[in-house]
């Protein structure tokens, strides 16, 4: 026995929204992407605890695919941030609008 | 309360202290840091919950290698704190703080109502065997597609980071 | 006899092929033999046909053309008396016009066109005389109109030839969406549009339903025989060249309008109202075609306008019940106008493409060959007495005299005087163009012409000169064309006059005409013209200025109006606004537009609002539902 | 022998060959001689169908001369269902004619990027093939929008001047009809499926949906105005004007030949029978619309400058008559109509034709650069005048046998719109005389030089020619294929003959 399921939870969406506010409020592009890095563990966490809750293998597995998403998703969006810093020389995320239609 | 429900406890203020202190955090390396001691400590709290090879990846992969890889980005680009201006800093903070306690509350809601909300964990483990053997067995497809993005992300990665080099020379 | 009335049908139409497909490089002689064959042809059939056919009356179908339901149109002929006589007329006057076409067209390099234009009109003529249904009928209206717009532009580098082929077509189709009308009512009425279907079937016809038919088919009949009031294509359709006026707009397609009322009349006759409607524009159209070729400088006007005088004679027959009166008519007029537009053509070419009769003269010295069937028309179309026209017209005026009421009186009276005003334009003409005058024309101004087109004149002009014998009120071969004709239905074969009426009028009308010859030959004696009135003059010349009337009145605001839709309604006012809608959407998306600032931040904090609003939705769902 | 396979290979035949365009793009002789070889391989298919001698047999998508019916998308419920009666029989012949048509008129027109041109036409042409023979809805729409795509590129890589305005106006008119359309397949297949448990786009299942007014009223009126702005009908047809003019030759002819057609042919086989209660209290609207139409249309061409725009408005105004044949719905007038949507297809691809041969000789669509071309090209004259009075309905050509059941019919059951009709079936005669005389006659012009037609076009409008004389002289064959559809239509569907019959 542990905690009960529900502190687990409630402990995966604090760190869920924690990530999520870094991500919305810090305009460093790095910054931003670790705040999903915290969004995913969070992720991560919920599969794990309920694993364990249902005594069921398919979350840890999801874990898995859940770090090999992160670790290519890191290693492209820190690739592309090195790309744009060296063609605008910053890497703050309101420096640049190319993306407006 | 278990001893394991002490150290979930623990556990989950070291995380959440970490992670508020990286978050906000004006200087990049000062905020990587935290979050890879909340990436440890996550890394125990995986093992409390039955999966200890997950708990190994997390500390290889995600606070050895993703973590490391921002430290390198970090010194390579050089990037400096954040300044602090206080009307920007509120401009940013403020839709995000409310938004995240709106959905925090709803979250809170939808947990608190939700099914098995006093049922408490049992204490059990996940063998590394048996999860491999498990993923091989009826994830096999998905793990090669993994496979594959991964290599993917490194083909897009070098190429993103060469086509950069060349751009600035020419 | 299947055979004979299908060959009768075939022959020109082949010819016309033959001609069409041949693309202008046939051989100039045998192009005009070809078509002349053919239609010789069909008039080989056509007495063949006469003379088998006897009193009989023969339906004969061929094929179904349309049929859905229980509508059914099909090719089918009625061949009785009227339209045997009527297709010999065709033919032969075709006959002798192709033959003198072949002369005419000698130096036009277009030679094919022409004689597939003209073989494809007989055929379409022919249809017209033969059909037995409406459906059919109305295809051989339509070649017709077709035909004479065809060729009355044929000299299509002049645009204002080509107009008067347009302005041709698109007036007599005013007439014929009545008679397209008429067509759909009497399918109505009838469940059928066989002639001889309705012939047999008009005991169920109410009063109403038959002068509305009769009105229609009145409407129908004016745009192709030019009546009041759609009189206005005729006078400029002598653009074409002149056998085509001789063909279509004096012998046949113009007495088409009449033969359909005559085709038709077991209906019409059902219907005093129709009846006076059709006498009145007869009538009417009588005067206004007499009045109007006083004006006439063209010589061809002044025929053309004569043809809308004597036209208006056959549909006043018709009004006054007499269709045997209009039949004798329609024939004597065939032949004699003709023979006049062919002696026009004649001396136009022989003065290079003069047309206007003041600037003639002396001609009967220069151009002996057309003198004399020349003056045999011009007496015809006078009426002069015993001969050509004269029998029939007297027939014409006699029966509106016996009509019923007083208004066939009045009637009688526009045609009468009608009637004195043609030898007043007729030798007005005449005389111009003949007598020798000062200021005439002289030996080498005259091109020569091959004499074969007046010998070819000369069958018209005894058969029109001798016309008279068909129908005599008198003598061993008394009323023959109306006891041949009196198997039709409606047909009087001698009209009902008090004894001593018939004498006496002729004998009248007889000497007014002669007094009018010799009070014409006082006024346009050589040297010219006893008398001027020159507005008088205009206003004649112009047609009364109806047709100046027409074009103001609805040509011009119809033009107008077609660029007021089409400028200010239809890409102002309706595109315009649906061009307006697709704006308001581009405006629409432009403030959408307003939050993708492309700034990441907005773009993330966008997706918390999303998340927030996704969670919301699920607690809602979940806890509230 | 069970030719049943012959419907899906008519519709895949010409997708198999636009592929086969595409891939000898390089090689443009080779690429149109294939082309060619391959569209007249379907055209003799189609016509084999007219000697098969079918007869119509029930089966479970309907009644058919011939039907094939495989599942599709199991899921949703669609199937891969054609059905083929006279109407489709008709209108596939003259998608396989036109689009040989298009291929011999554009031979020495279209130079640039010929693979990718006949790549787009012959899709178009598999494309309308399956419209014309869909009978599951889902299918239906697909195609229904399908065809919009090739169209577009044809209009906006080969048209002229203002091609692109042109063609997103076309994209944009179109488009946003179909989408109303696509709601109310959607409704009207849920609506389906609540009702009976069995979800499926059937259009003879969906038929006998009974639905109540209100609801028929909405989804009926989201189909008439997609088939409206195909159509076009008064007021939605401003797109039609534009697009012609700038659209390339073939793009015209398969625009007024083909296209046009789908929007009257969808409202006859899917809107009236889907609501045929709506459909007869639309009736009136339909005739006034169809009216306003032929007048509006007729009456306009008239001030026309540019020859491809006349013509434009006049097939505005032949719909209408169409149209109105349908408003007025008896055997007579809809037999009319549905003859007249193939007369309408051969005459006005012949002059579209004919206006291009003119464009690549003047370079010019305007009157004022024409007049007196007879005299240089009397072969093309003939041909022109020809066609002009195919068009404005001379007896003994096609128009006129269309048009006379249409005015007769119409006359029968409602007396005054067959006045009416009578009275506008005149216009043509006024706009395409000024027509003709406008471009062919008066004083030749010295300055251009200007050829008479040669083989390859004396063909072409040999070969448009015979089909106009054939239907004018002896529609009878046509008339009996067209029986089959009208029975099937006017007394298989109960709820159809309820609604209208009485």
């Amino acid at each position: 026995m542990i905690v009960p399921y529900s502190h687990v939870l409630i402990l995966a969406s604090i760190i869920f929204i924690l990530g999520a506010a870094c991500a919305v409020a810090r305009r460093n592009l790095i910054m931003i992407l670790v705040g999903v890095e915290i969004m995913l563990n969070a992720a991560a966490l919920v599969f794990i605890s309920a694993s364990l809750f249902w005594q069921k293998l398919p979350g840890q597995a999801f874990v898995i695919f859940l770090f090999a998403v992160a670790a290519a998703e890191v290693a492209t969006g820190l690739a592309l941030i090195v790309h744009i810093q060296r063609r605008t020389g910053s890497v703050i995320s309101d420096d640049y609008n190319h993306m407006k239609g | 309360m278990t001893i394991f429900g002490i150290i979930f406890y623990v556990l989950a203020a070291i995380i959440l202290i970490a992670t508020v202190l990286s978050i906000t955090r004006r200087t990049v390396m000062h905020a990587i840091i935290y979050v890879v001691i909340s990436f440890f400590a996550m890394a125990v709290l995986f093992y409390l919950l039955g999966a200890p090879f997950l708990a190994l990846l997390e500390v290889i992969i995600y606070a050895g290698a993703i973590m490391v890889l921002f430290i390198f980005i970090v010194m390579m680009l050089r990037v400096e704190a954040t300044p602090f201006v206080p009307g920007q800093w509120l401009r940013q903070w403020f839709p995000a703080v409310v938004l995240s306690l709106i959905s925090l509350f709803i979250m809170g809601i939808l947990i608190w109502q939700g099914p098995g909300r006093d049922a408490t964990l049992p204490l059990a483990m996940a063998a590394p065997r048996a999860l491999g053997q498990f993923l091989l067995q009826h994830y096999w497809l998905a793990v090669e597609i993994a496979s594959l993005l991964l290599f993917v992300a490194l083909v897009g990665a070098y190429y993103l980071g060469h086509k950069g080099d060349s751009g600035e020379k020419s | 006899m299947d055979i004979i009335l299908l060959l009768m049908l075939l022959f020109p139409l082949a010819g016309a092929v033959l001609n069409a497909v041949s693309a202008g490089r046939l051989p100039r002689r045998l192009s005009g033999n070809v078509a002349s064959m053919a239609v010789l042809g069909s008039l080989i059939m056509a007495i063949a046909g006469f003379i088998l056919l006897g009193e009989r009356t023969l339906v004969v179908s061929l094929v179904d053309w349309v049929s859905v339901e229980n509508f059914s149109a099909s090719f089918a002929f009625l061949y009785n008396p009227l339209a045997a006589i009527m297709a010999l007329m065709v033919t032969f006057v075709s006959f002798l016009i192709h033959l003198y076409s072949v002369s005419f067209m000698r130096e036009d390099k277009d030679y094919c066109r022409y004689f597939a234009y003209l073989n494809l009109f007989v055929f379409s003529m022919l249809v017209i005389t033969l059909a037995d249904n409406l459906l059919f009928f109305y295809l051989g209206w339509e070649g017709v109109g077709f035909c004479s717009y065809a060729l009355i532009g044929f000299w299509y580098q002049d645009p204002e030839k080509a107009a008067a082929g347009r302005k041709a077509f698109v007036v007599t189709r005013i007439g014929d969406v009545a008679f397209g009308i008429a067509i759909a009512l009497s399918f109505f009425l009838f469940g059928s549009l066989s002639l001889t279907y309705i012939y047999g079937h008009l005991g169920g016809l109410t009063q109403v339903s038959a002068t509305v038919l009769g009105l229609l088919l009145l409407w129908g009949a004016m745009g192709k025989s030019a009546q009041l009031p759609l009189t206005v294509w005729l006078p400029d359709a002598m653009a074409g060249p002149t056998p085509v006026s001789a063909l279509i707009h004096a012998a046949t397609m113009v007495t088409a309008g009449a033969y359909l009322l005559i085709r038709l009349f077991p209906v019409v006759r059902l219907s005093p109202l129709a009846l006076a409607a059709i006498a009145g524009v007869g009538a009417l159209t009588t005067m206004y075609g007499s009045l109007s070729a006083l004006g006439q400088r063209d010589i061809k006007k002044v025929l053309a306008y004569s043809t809308i005088s004597q036209v208006g004679y056959m549909v006043l027959a018709v009004g006054a019940a007499d269709i045997i009166g209009s039949m004798f008519h329609l024939l004597s007029h065939a032949l004699f106008k003709s023979l006049l537009f062919m002696c026009a053509g004649y001396v136009i070419q022989a003065l290079d493409d003069e047309h206007d009769i003041f600037r003639m003269g002396n001609l009967r010295r220069l151009l002996p060959h057309i003198y004399w069937p020349f003056l045999i028309g011009a007496l015809c179309l006078s009426a002069f007495p015993m001969i050509g026209g004269f029998f029939s017209k007297d027939r014409i005026l006699l029966a509106t005299f016996l009509g019923p009421g007083i208004i066939y009186k009045v009637f009688w009276a526009m045609a009468l005087l009608a009637a004195f005003l043609t030898p007043l334009y007729t030798f007005r003409m005449f005389f111009a163009v003949f007598q020798e005058r000062p200021g005439g024309r002289s030996a080498e101004e005259i091109k020569p012409v091959p004499p074969f087109m007046a010998y070819i004149l000369w069958p018209l002009a005894i058969l029109a000169f001798c016309d008279g014998l068909l129908n005599l009120p008198f003598g061993p071969g008394k009323d023959w064309l109306a006891r041949y004709f009196s198997v039709l239905a409606g047909a009087v074969v001698a009209l009902p006059a008090p004894p001593g009426y018939e004498l006496s009028m002729s004998v009248g009308s007889g000497a007014v005409i002669l007094a009018v010859l010799l009070f014409t030959y006082v006024l346009y004696r050589p040297p010219g013209p006893k008398f001027s009135a020159p507005r008088l003059e205009a206003f004649l010349f112009e047609g009364l200025y109806l047709d100046k009337l027409y074009y103001s009145v609805f040509v011009v605001p119809y033009e107008r109006l077609a660029r007021f839709w089409w400028q200010t309604v239809d890409e102002g006012g309706i595109d315009r606004g649906l061009d307006g809608t697709a704006q308001l959407f581009a405006m629409l998306s432009r403030g959408l537009g307003y939050w993708a600032t492309g700034r990441l931040s907005t773009y993330v904090k966008m997706l918390l609002v999303g998340l927030t609003v996704f969670f919301s939705a699920l607690a809602v769902r979940w806890y509230l539902w | 022998m069970d030719l049943h396979f012959l419907l899906p290979v008519i519709v895949l035949l010409p997708l198999a060959a636009s592929l086969t365009a595409l891939a000898t793009g390089r090689e443009p002789r080779l690429c149109r001689w294939v082309s060619l070889t391959l569209a007249v391989v379907e055209l003799a298919l189609v016509i084999l169908l007219f000697f098969l001698n079918l007869k119509p047999v029930a089966g479970p998508t309907g009644t058919w001369l011939m039907a094939v019916d495989y599942p599709w998308l199991p899921g949703v419920g669609a199937h891969f269902s054609l059905g083929l009666d006279g109407l489709s029989l008709m209108l596939i012949w003259l998608t396989a004619f036109v689009t040989v048509i298009c291929i011999l008129a554009s031979w020495n027109a279209i130079t640039e990027k010929v693979g990718s041109f006949h790549f787009f036409l012959l899709f178009l042409e598999g494309i309308l093939m399956g419209l014309f023979l869909a009978t599951d809805l889902l299918l239906f729409y697909l195609v229904w929008e399908f065809q919009l795509v090739p169209m577009f590129f044809l209009i906006g890589i080969w048209g002229h001047a203002k091609r692109l305005y042109a063609s997103i106006k076309f994209m944009l008119f179109t488009f946003g009809g179909g989408l109303f359309m696509l709601l109310a397949v959607v409704a009207l297949y849920i609506l389906h499926g609540r009702q009976t448990g069995e979800y499926t786009f059937s259009l003879y299942q969906l038929a006998q949906t009974p639905l109540s007014p209100a609801v028929q009223g909405w989804l009926y009126a989201a189909f008439l105005l997609a088939f409206a702005i195909k159509i076009p009908l008064v007021p939605v047809h401003t797109w039609l004007p534009d697009v012609h003019t700038e659209a390339p030759t073939a793009g015209s002819v398969v625009l007024a030949g083909l296209l046009l057609k789908t929007g009257f042919y969808a409202l006859f086989r899917f809107a009236f029978p889907l609501f045929p209660g709506a459909a007869g209290a639309s009736m009136l609207l339909l005739v006034v619309l169809g009216l306003t139409g032929m007048f509006y249309a007729g009456w306009i061409a008239l001030a026309q400058t540019d020859i491809k725009r006349l013509v434009a408005y006049s097939s505005i105004g032949h719909m209408g008559l169409m149209v109105v044949a349908l408003g007025v719905w008896n055997v007579m007038t809809l037999s009319g109509s549905l003859l007249q949507l193939v007369n309408h297809g051969l005459s006005t691809s012949a002059l579209f034709v004919m206006v291009g041969m003119l464009d690549e000789r003047l370079d010019s669509r305007r009157f004022s650069d024409m007049g007196g071309l007879w005299q240089k090209m009397p072969v093309f004259g003939a041909f022109f005048l020809f066609f002009a009075l195919s068009s404005l309905g001379l007896p003994g050509l096609n128009n006129f046998v269309g048009e006379i059941l249409i005015l007769i019919g119409a006359f029968q059951v409602r007396p005054v719109v067959g006045i009416l009709a009578f009275v506008g079936v005149l216009l043509p005669v006024i706009y395409l005389l000024t027509m003709v005389q406008k471009s062919l006659f008066g004083e030749a012009r010295k300055e251009r030089r200007v050829w008479d037609v040669g083989p390859r076009e004396i063909l072409i409008l040999v070969a448009l020619a015979l089909p106009v004389l054939f239907i004018g002289l002896h529609p009878g064959p046509i008339l009996r294929l067209f029986e089959s559809t009208l029975g099937h239509l006017m007394f298989q569907t109960p709820l159809l003959a309820q609604a209208l019959g009485g």
